[in-house]
């Protein structure tokens, strides 16, 4: 029989609940950091065709997001303009800049450019832009800092929790009508912005929509 | 800038991934064969109207370049590319659908649509309700043709000898053919056309007919309903239509005219004849004057039998004499000689005769006001009496006009075989139709055709008429689906109405117009170019460009119309026929009459290949996917025919033999309760060979039968055994009686003069402590922040049904079908109870088997507010919304199938298997293949589905194809998962998001009331179906729901549906022999034991009890 | 082998005779010994001078604290963290909400005691110095034994086994650590 | 063993006399020897003409899983209107099946029944794979089984739970809480008999894995102390839980609104036909085991008279509550509640309402008579007939009632697919397998239990060495 089980197995059983309970905890932790859309999605940062920089354009040159995503006010998507608009001012500026090769390509023949998507919802997910950013809810809850951006990153996880933090609350949000796309905007203080959350809230009857009829059909 | 970059992210792909914008079409290389075809060479076009249905391909081309390489970038998220236009189109915003106002054409007419594009691409078709003749409600076959356009079997090549050609090489021989006729003034140059009731080919007919002198032209419909307008010509001695009026007609009767189902405009019909029978809260009125009232005389159940207050059941070939001693009864001052006549026609055999003087007695005091029609079944005779009875009771003018008619002559096809016998023929020219399918049998039109030298067909398919058209000389030219074309139509009441292309022809096909122009000789060839010379020869002198800015943006152009006036009709032309009339002995066992007619679904056959209209089951017999022989209860026994009826999905019944005149056709046979006795019905257009892969198989083919001489009713059907097993024949419903339940409400007027809420007295007694429920149910309990749900929204979303008005024409199945991505399932799957339509029509028969009464109800989810559904789901996957929708969120079902069961309605579907991917040729069989042993297209279907789980195991060009007819703001939905009617909820939610863009910075978020409706509300040309928002009493649907009609089916079980029925009302005439003090069911009813009580509170009726929560 | 002595075994033939013993070492007032039979043997307990087992408070507080999970459980999921409107029927009711708990506190239960009978039987413990001895295999089949531990305060090796022959054991052996 | 015969006990008068429940005298190595034998003897040609079998079908029950997985549940009979078939109707059949180990050891062990131990192991053993076999189809029943999860409390960004109030989340904790516990039950059951293989064993390996499973268990009397005590409280919540199960599990029908579902008698009315179906497999698998593996001194025919008036009285109650359904019906007023139960007696589905009340009501009056209960073979196939009473039982509840409810548009009929046979073929498949491989290489009668109810094993008894009149 000793020969089956030495001593130190005696010291087994404590070591496997042990060993459990941190492996356990672990893989608990990880999973919950590594395979949620905070980590999957955060961060995902690829290389576009046009190193185009938000910072430049709008960071530093003051253009209005819905100079080019014109179609954010009207419809659930959010357009990427075409090159036609880009060559709107780049007919004139860097005229023959090598980085805007593929741009005046692209004006001339019709052939868009292959932009990576960042920003994507699932194929059940109806997100629509043109409602929130017409009734307060600023670019910048969900793409974050995009004017600082020299490249588009994910910013936001964009999981649907995410989404619930904002339906169950949208005063914590809610923004003034004219600041929609100033990304630079803060509300002066957290008590100033439940104030005026909460009157945009009752202003403008706002639901704190929680059914899954708000965005899925 | 060095951020990592994180792994290959795994997003569930549990819900389908169908493409919801363009840029997720362009991910498919396969458009690259069209796409790279019809490659822009300018996109500055885009402006001109005529290109700018262009802009889908352009895109779809763009995308496709850009497109390749992708997820070239290794252990990443998958890379998904963006792209975007590089040059917009004018006035298009990417994700916003937009509305085109087109038509779709019928044999005389057209329905008038808008039809929705979704980027590019045509989903769906609603009438367009600014026409001064529609409602916007449509057909059956309107909802179901967008299926067509994306028909994977449609014909997508030019072919010369049955081999591929160019479409340039097919343009040059149109040419040559143009040439030839020009030298030789067109001799030997045929033209066979279906009817149209266009003005630009009217208008190249006759410029072919003046150009070509020798040309002949000739016109087949398998199905005719020419008659009308020829039988109302004679009459009035001139050349008119008849349009009838049926909403100023207080007593309807029909002469085995199946107005209400068969009949071409019966969308019409059925408007006019529902505001004939809506009930608006005037109950004060005279009982029998409250609606309309509709005497019925026919052979086959049909719809407007289903519909009648009093159905004489005659075989077809004795409705002349009915109509004759109808006609002795009411055409008294007259003419003598037609008294004559229709006396000689002789006394209809085993009719009371107080029905018919009755009848006529009704019909007579209401002179004026009642209209007697014939179908297109019946002969000239009996068009012709009823056109005489129709004078005598002067309804001329009143409940029906006489329209100049504006058609061009053409010769028979039993011409064009004399001529083609004849050798006369060089170049036939057919112009859609399927001769070789449907023709009369005795020209074997396959054989015949091949007597022209050269045959040039346009056809949809490449069907039978294609098969015979493989001879080394022959061409065969895709035709464009009148989606993709231009062309101008006239509606049945003259209106000038457009045909606009929503996206350009995905095969390249050409229209009618073209090919005619292009024959005709003319330089500009585009139908764009040929509508609006046409146009400008009807609108001339009224600003032409203004008007026809006007005409493709409103999609019709009002003309206007002046009634031909009928002083006297043409007598002498009505005796003529009359006295060449031989009047039919009425059918015994042995010399059965057999009934041909128009099916519900595939009509003549030319929707034989669409899926939707095969799986709608036909709204009477509520058969899917073939036809039967239909029997009287009476000869089913004579034959000694027994069905193993276990009320599963499939019926097996036995497989049969009829035979007429030395030609047979082996079938199911059907005991169609109703019917007359020694009649078999037939519907035509099934059993085709090469229809496609839907409609091969489907049923056997009447055709085979069918003579010149006797096209619809024919007598010296023999019916035989044949001994072999019981064969299933697949319904969605296999319970035909209603069990004395109160599920369908009724009552005769006079009943509900006495009680007009007799609906709500037939609510099952109510238990001594009351009907409340134990708690208060959470929609009225303030949450967290004080508020109560209910109080959240504005809007609390109902649907009123008018069981009054729905007559069961089953075009709100297609429609529902249409706008929320319902799959079809096949026939196999339909006979194992398992089809989805989120909307069913219930047909119950009530009374005798032998001339049974007919009730329909659509029954849809009805939206409880304490859905029984909900409580037992697991996951939380159908809950409620403040709204008071009972939400399914597809992406959380697992599939448990509790909800159904727990469902006392029973309308939720479940996907058994994953139909969205199954292939179209898998409907038939074998069903279940599994991809962990099947390949594709050469691949391993496993591996293909890892893939795309999105396209399944399904071929290439059906994927590409039929994915392009899924609606982008539906989940298309897998297998494994409950689904049900949503109310719509894209388009509720589309409504509430574009009011509350509008609002802005503001409280205007209500949506006013009528600004939108569900798919199935659209359709309903009887606007049976009422939907909006029940928390504005002003609302449409809340003061339907105020009605003391209303009612709750299955209201004890206090799941206070939403969704409210109207009872039905029926007005039989109490001197008519077959008079009952109440319908059939109310009497089962009472059979039960049950009578109508008295409430002394009515609150149990939800849809108070909603709004005493919304106040 | 630097081999210790574990303790001193003692074999008998039936129930009744080391019952008998082990009143009789209960009553010298061992602290370190035990009884091993193939078949827990009715009154051994008493004739040990055991105390009833613990084991019970340990199903007790696992039961305690399953009904409790269950019903905060199902209270935060369904009435709190995410309140879905649910068939007309309440956010949260004892009722609905008892089964899964009742379930859940049989589990505890049974996971409380079963843990509690390990813990306090110190189990598993696959090595054993009895487990070693070739004669202590038929502890499991059909013989009887008594062994007191040199680790005893009161164990002296010649008057234990004095002690334990006067039990009548026919067999005494020391054991080895 | 010297005290064999001269010692007597004093004897109760014959009338009263109850047959031993360990025949023939045996002593307690006897036991372990007998039982050993099963396992550390050869492996008999029955036992693999048995197995292979069993094997070839479990096999068939993964194919067809994995083909259902594949394709979808439409592979099935189920439709619309019967959403539910025989994937239920088995689950709810098998886990009534599994009823019978808890009650014989819980229950039993409560009411002081010292007749259990001869067939509570084996029943315990039959209970846990019965439970396997049934948690196959809730599991993979679903469209979606690889979303089973959902039915768990688990925390996802998606921030959704599941739904309490629906009685398949209650299922799910009621059946995973019994598996749970019925195995850990089996296995504390099993802990001091794997000691007696761990030394009786011959080779490494089978000391290796019978040590190793016995968790080091010496027969220690303070460990029996605690042991005896856990073995009471796990006794005492099993008795609540295999009550609840299955009334949670009739709950799945009677919280629902369908006529037919919706009554109030099922939870004990479940109860009684989990134990009745249950008695009735112990029956079909015991009666020819006995035999063959030589056991007839430790299931006696006093057992199986036993199990048959346990089957008697449960079958009786089932009947009373089929009766009581009827008149539940009728006295309801409700015409939907009264049509569904018509519909059961005269329907398109009678036969199978009459092989219910025939396999289920009638049957079981047999067992009224001794010399019926005493004949092996009646008993043996009325067990087998039991059980096809009790599937048919479930096949009326869920199919005819579902393939009719409210409106009369929606009736159908149900008919199951090849693929329904096949795999509930398998689960006997399953079943079988286990069952044969636990017979083979566990100790298939708790030995120290049986050891434990021997007069032998009694210190008070003369044979357990208590010396004349002690005490």
């Amino acid at each position: 029989m000793s020969a089956i089980f030495p001593k130190w197995t005696n010291r087994l059983p404590l070591m496997i609940v042990v060993g459990v309970l941190l492996g356990g905890a672990g893989v608990t932790a990880g999973v919950w950091y590594y395979f949620t859309p905070k980590y999957t999605r955060v961060g995902y940062q690829p290389i576009q065709p046009v190193p185009f920089s938000h910072a430049t354009h709008v960071d530093q040159m003051g253009i209005d997001c819905r100079y080019c995503h014109s179609a954010v006010e009207k419809s659930w998507y959010s357009n990427i303009p075409a090159a036609s608009l880009c060559m709107n001012c780049h007919n004139q500026v860097l005229k023959d800049d090598p980085r805007l090769a593929l741009v005046r390509e692209s004006a001339q023949s019709g052939k868009p450019i292959p932009w990576v998507q960042v920003h994507k919802t699932p194929e059940f997910v109806y997100f629509n832009h043109a409602v929130h950013v017409n009734r307060g809810v600023s670019c910048y809850e969900c793409h974050g800092e995009i004017n600082k951006m020299e490249e588009v990153h994910h910013a936001k996880p964009l999981s649907m929790a995410f989404c619930l933090d904002c339906h169950r609350d949208p005063a914590a949000k809610l923004r003034p009508p004219d600041k929609i796309t100033d990304l630079d905007w803060r509300p002066e203080s957290p008590e100033k912005q439940r104030a005026m959350g909460e009157k945009f809230v009752h202003d403008w009857k706002v639901q704190s929509l929680e059914s899954c009829s708000a965005c899925h059909r | 800038m060095s951020k990592t970059i994180p792994p290959t992210c795994t997003e569930p792909q549990t819900g389908p991934k169908y493409w919801r914008g363009l840029d997720e079409l362009a991910e498919t290389p396969e458009f690259k064969s069209w796409v790279e075809r019809e490659f822009p060479a300018g996109a500055s076009e885009l402006s001109d109207p005529v290109t700018r249905r262009n802009f889908v391909k352009i895109m779809s081309a763009s995308f496709l370049l850009a497109g390749v390489g992708l997820g070239a970038s290794g252990c990443r998220r998958p890379e998904e590319k963006i792209l975007p236009f590089s040059r917009l189109p004018e006035g298009y915003v990417h994700g916003v659908a937009q509305f085109f106002a087109t038509a779709f054409p019928t044999r005389h007419g057209a329905i008038p649509l808008l039809a929705k594009s979704n980027d590019g691409r045509p989903t769906k078709v609603e009438g367009n309700s600014g026409h001064p003749d529609s409602n916007g409600g449509t057909d059956r076959f309107a909802q179901a043709s967008i299926l067509n356009l994306y028909d994977p079997d449609r014909a997508i090549r030019y072919t010369k000898g049955g081999t591929v050609a160019t479409k340039a090489a097919a343009l040059d021989q149109l040419t040559a053919l143009s040439q030839q006729a020009e030298a030789n003034q067109g001799a030997g140059l045929c033209f066979l056309v279906e009817r149209s009731s266009s003005p630009s080919r009217a208008r190249l007919q006759k410029l072919i007919q003046t150009k070509f002198p020798q040309a002949r032209w000739f016109v087949y419909e398998p199905v005719d309903f020419d008659i009308h307008r020829n039988a109302a010509s004679i009459a009035a001695g001139q050349p008119v239509t008849p349009y009838f009026k049926l909403d100023k007609a207080k007593r309807i009767l029909s002469l085995d005219c199946d107005f209400i189902g068969a009949e071409e405009d019966n969308h019409r019909f059925i408007r006019d004849f529902a505001k004939g029978r809506k009930i608006e809260g005037h109950a004060s009125k005279k009982d029998e004057e409250l609606i309309n009232r509709l005497y019925v005389v026919e052979s086959l159940m049909s719809l407007t039998g289903a519909n009648a207050d009093h159905r004489l059941r005659v075989p077809s070939s004795q409705v002349l004499q009915v109509a004759a001693a109808l006609a002795a009864e009411i055409v008294k001052q007259g003419n003598a000689e037609f008294a004559n006549l229709a006396a000689q026609v002789g006394k209809p055999a085993g009719v009371d005769a107080k029905w018919i003087s009755e009848c006529a007695k009704d019909l007579i005091a209401h002179a004026g006001k009642a209209v007697v029609v014939a179908g297109y079944r019946q002969p000239l005779a009996v068009h012709l009496l009823a056109d005489a009875i129709n004078y005598a009771l002067g309804s001329i003018g009143h409940t029906v006009v006489f329209q100049p008619d504006t058609s061009v002559g053409a010769g028979t096809l039993a011409e064009l075989a004399t001529a083609l016998n004849a050798g006369q023929v060089e170049s036939l020219v057919i112009l859609g139709g399927n001769p070789a399918y449907n023709a009369p049998v005795e020209l074997d039109w396959a054989k015949l055709q091949s007597k022209a030298k050269s045959v040039v067909r346009l056809g949809y398919y490449e069907d039978e008429t294609f098969a015979a058209t493989t001879r080394a000389t022959d061409w065969h030219l895709p035709l464009a689906h009148y989606l993709e074309s231009w062309g101008d139509v006239r509606s049945s009441d003259g209106t000038l109405v457009s045909i606009q292309p929503l996206i350009a022809p995905l095969f390249d096909g050409l229209t009618e117009l073209e090919v005619l122009a292009r024959l005709a000789g003319l330089v500009a060839t585009s139908p764009y170019e040929i509508v609006r010379e046409t146009f400008r020869g009807l609108s001339a002198g009224w600003g032409f460009e203004e008007s026809w800015n006007r005409f493709l943006h409103d999609g019709f152009y009002a003309v206007k119309k002046t009634d031909v006036v009928v002083a006297a009709l043409n007598w002498a032309g009505i005796n003529k026929e009359l006295g060449a009339v031989k009047p039919v002995p009425a059918p015994g066992k042995d010399s059965l009459e057999v009934i041909f007619h128009r099916d519900y679904r595939v009509d003549d056959g030319r929707y034989n290949n669409n899926g939707w209209l095969q799986e709608l089951p036909d709204p009477i017999t509520k058969i899917v996917w073939e036809n039967v022989f239909l029997l009287s209860q009476k000869t089913w026994e004579a034959f000694g025919f027994t069905q193993k009826d276990n009320e599963s999905g499939n019926a097996y019944v036995p497989w049969v033999k009829l035979t007429l005149n030395g030609r047979s056709v082996e079938g199911p046979a059907w005991l169609a309760p109703g019917q007359a006795d020694n009649t078999v019905g037939v519907a035509l257009g099934y059993g085709r060979t090469k229809s496609g892969r839907v409609g091969n198989g489907a049923g056997f083919n009447a055709y085979a039968l069918r003579t010149a001489d006797a096209p619809y009713i024919a007598a010296g059907g023999k019916l035989s055994a044949t001994g072999a097993k019981p064969y299933p024949v697949a319904t969605t419903q296999s319970h035909w009686a209603m069990e004395g339940r109160p599920v369908v409400r009724e009552a005769n007027v006079a009943q509900y003069a006495e009680r007009p809420d007799f609906a709500k007295g037939m609510n099952m007694p109510e238990p001594p402590g009351g009907d409340q429920p134990l708690y208060p149910n959470p929609l009225d309990v303030p949450d967290r922040n004080g508020v109560k749900p209910r109080d959240k929204s504005p809007h609390a979303w109902g649907m009123s049904i008018d069981l009054n008005s729905c007559v069961g024409c089953s075009s709100c199945m297609v429609a529902c079908q249409a706008e929320n991505n319902v799959p079809i399932v096949g026939k196999d799957q339909v006979g194992r109870s398992r089809e989805m339509h989120w909307l069913r029509i219930d047909r119950y028969f009530t009374g005798s088997v032998e001339n049974p009464q007919v009730v329909t109800q659509p029954m849809l989810c009805q939206h409880c507010e304490s859905a029984p559904c909900e409580s037992v789901c697991p996951v939380n996957a159908t809950v409620h919304d403040e709204e008071g929708l009972n939400v399914m969120a597809y992406n959380r079902c697992v599939g448990t199938r509790y909800c159904s069961n727990n469902c006392p309605y029973k309308v939720r579907r479940f996907n058994y298997l994953d139909y969205n991917k199954r292939p179209l040729d898998k409907l038939k069989g074998p069903f279940f293949s599994t991809p962990l042993l099947n390949t594709v297209d050469g691949e391993w279907e496993l591996a293909r589905w890892w893939r795309d789980p999105a396209r399944g195991i399904r071929p290439n060009d059906e994927w590409e194809l039929l994915k392009l007819a899924k609606n982008p703001d539906v989940t298309v939905r897998m297998r494994g998962i409950m689904e049900k009617c949503t109310f719509c909820i894209q388009r509720i939610e589309g409504a509430k998001i574009a009011q509350k863009v509008k609002a802005g910075a503001s409280a205007d978020v209500e949506v006013p009331d009528g600004t939108f409706t569900t798919a199935c509300a659209q359709a309903c040309p009887a606007e049976a179906i009422v939907f909006g928002n029940v928390k504005d009493p002003h609302s449409r649907v809340s003061k339907l729901k105020a009605q003391e009609r209303d009612y709750s089916v299955l209201e004890f079980l206090l799941t206070k549906p939403r969704t409210t029925y109207l009872a039905r009302v029926r007005n039989p005439n109490p001197q008519m022999p077959d008079y009952t003090k109440a319908p059939a069911s109310f009497e089962e009813w009472e059979k039960k034991g049950n009578h109508l009580v008295h409430h002394g509170h009515h609150d149990a009726a939800p849809h108070h009890a909603a709004e005493k929560g919304a106040h | 082998m630097n081999s210790k002595a574990y303790g001193i075994l003692a074999e008998y033939e039936t129930p009744a005779d080391i019952m008998h013993a082990a009143e009789k070492v209960r009553d010298a007032g061992f602290r370190k010994w035990d009884v091993f039979t193939p078949f827990p043997i009715h009154g051994m307990d008493h004739a040990m001078g055991l105390k009833n087992s613990k084991v019970g408070w340990f199903g007790f507080c696992g039961g305690l604290c399953g009904y409790t999970t269950g019903m905060l459980l199902i209270w935060f999921t369904n009435a709190f963290d995410y309140p879905l409107i649910v068939g007309g029927k309440p956010m949260f009711s004892p009722y609905s909400a008892f089964p899964p708990s009742y379930e859940l506190t049989i589990l505890f239960t049974a996971f409380g005691s079963i843990g509690g009978m390990m813990f306090l039987n110190r189990l598993p413990r696959l090595h054993h110095p009895l487990l070693k001895h070739a004669r202590f295999e038929a502890a499991t089949h059909d013989k009887f034994f008594l062994v007191i531990e040199t680790a005893d305060v009161k164990y002296d090796a010649a008057a234990t086994r004095k002690l334990l022959e006067a039990t009548g054991s026919k067999h005494i052996e020391m054991v080895e650590e | 063993m010297s005290a064999e015969t001269q010692i007597q006990a004093p004897q109760p008068p014959a009338e009263l006399r109850r047959e031993p429940l360990v025949t023939n005298n045996r002593n307690v190595g006897w036991i372990s020897d007998q039982v050993a034998a099963i396992i550390e003897g050869k492996t008999p040609a029955w036992w693999w003409a048995a197995f292979i079998p069993s094997f070839l079908l479990m096999c068939l029950l993964g194919a067809l899983l994995a083909y259902k997985t594949s394709v979808g549940v439409g592979v099935w009979g189920n439709n619309h209107p019967t959403m539910w078939g025989w994937d239920i109707i088995n689950f709810v059949w098998w886990i009534g099946i599994g009823h019978a180990g808890t009650l014989i050891s819980a229950i039993l062990f409560l009411l002081r029944q010292r007749w259990r131990t001869a067939v509570n192991r084996a029943s315990e053993a039959m209970t846990i794979f019965a439970v396997m076999c049934a948690g196959i189809y809730p599991a993979l029943h679903t469209g979606r089984e690889w979303l089973d999860w959902f039915l768990f409390p688990i925390p996802t960004s998606n921030a959704l739970w599941p739904q309490f109030r629906s009685p398949l989340m209650w299922d799910v904790f009621a059946v995973s809480t019994y598996f749970t516990v019925s195995c850990l039950f089996w296995y504390v059951g099993l802990v001091p008999d794997l000691a007696i293989f761990r030394d009786r064993a011959k080779t490494k390996i089978r000391k290796f894995l019978y040590g190793l499973f016995a968790l080091g268990w010496t027969g220690s009397n303070r460990h029996w102390s605690n042991y005896e005590k856990c073995y009471l409280i796990l006794a005492g919540v099993s008795t609540p839980l295999v009550l609840s199960v299955h009334s949670i599990v009739s709950l799945d029908f009677a919280v629902s609104q369908l006529p037919g579902w919706h009554t109030t008698i099922f939870p004990p009315y479940f109860v009684a036909g989990a134990v009745f179906s249950g008695f009735g497999m112990v029956l079909t698998l015991l009666i020819p085991l006995r035999k063959m593996c030589k056991l007839e001194d430790i299931i006696t025919m006093r057992h199986i008279d036993l199990m048959c008036k346990v089957t008697l009285a449960t079958g009786s109650i089932v009947g009373y509550a089929y009766i009581m359904e009827l008149f539940i019906a009728w006295y309801s007023g409700s015409p939907y509640e009264r049509y569904a139960f018509l519909n059961r007696i005269h329907g398109p589905y009678a036969w199978g309402y009459w092989t219910m009340m025939g396999c289920n009501v009638i049957l079981p009056q047999l067992f009224w008579f001794k010399k019926i209960r005493q004949n092996l073979l009646i008993v043996f196939i009325a067990s087998i007939l039991v059980n096809i009473g009790m599937w048919f039982e479930r096949f009326v509840i869920i199919v005819i009632s579902l393939h009719r409810d409210f409106l009369p548009s929606n009736w159908g009929y149900f008919l199951p697919s090849w693929v329904d046979i096949g795999t509930f073929l398998g689960t006997f498949g399953l079943f079988f397998t286990l069952f044969l491989l636990f017979m083979r290489f566990l100790p298939m009668i708790a030995v120290s239990e049986v050891k434990g109810i021997t007069p032998q094993a009694d210190p008070h008894h003369p044979l357990g060495g208590a010396k004349g009149g002690h005490h």
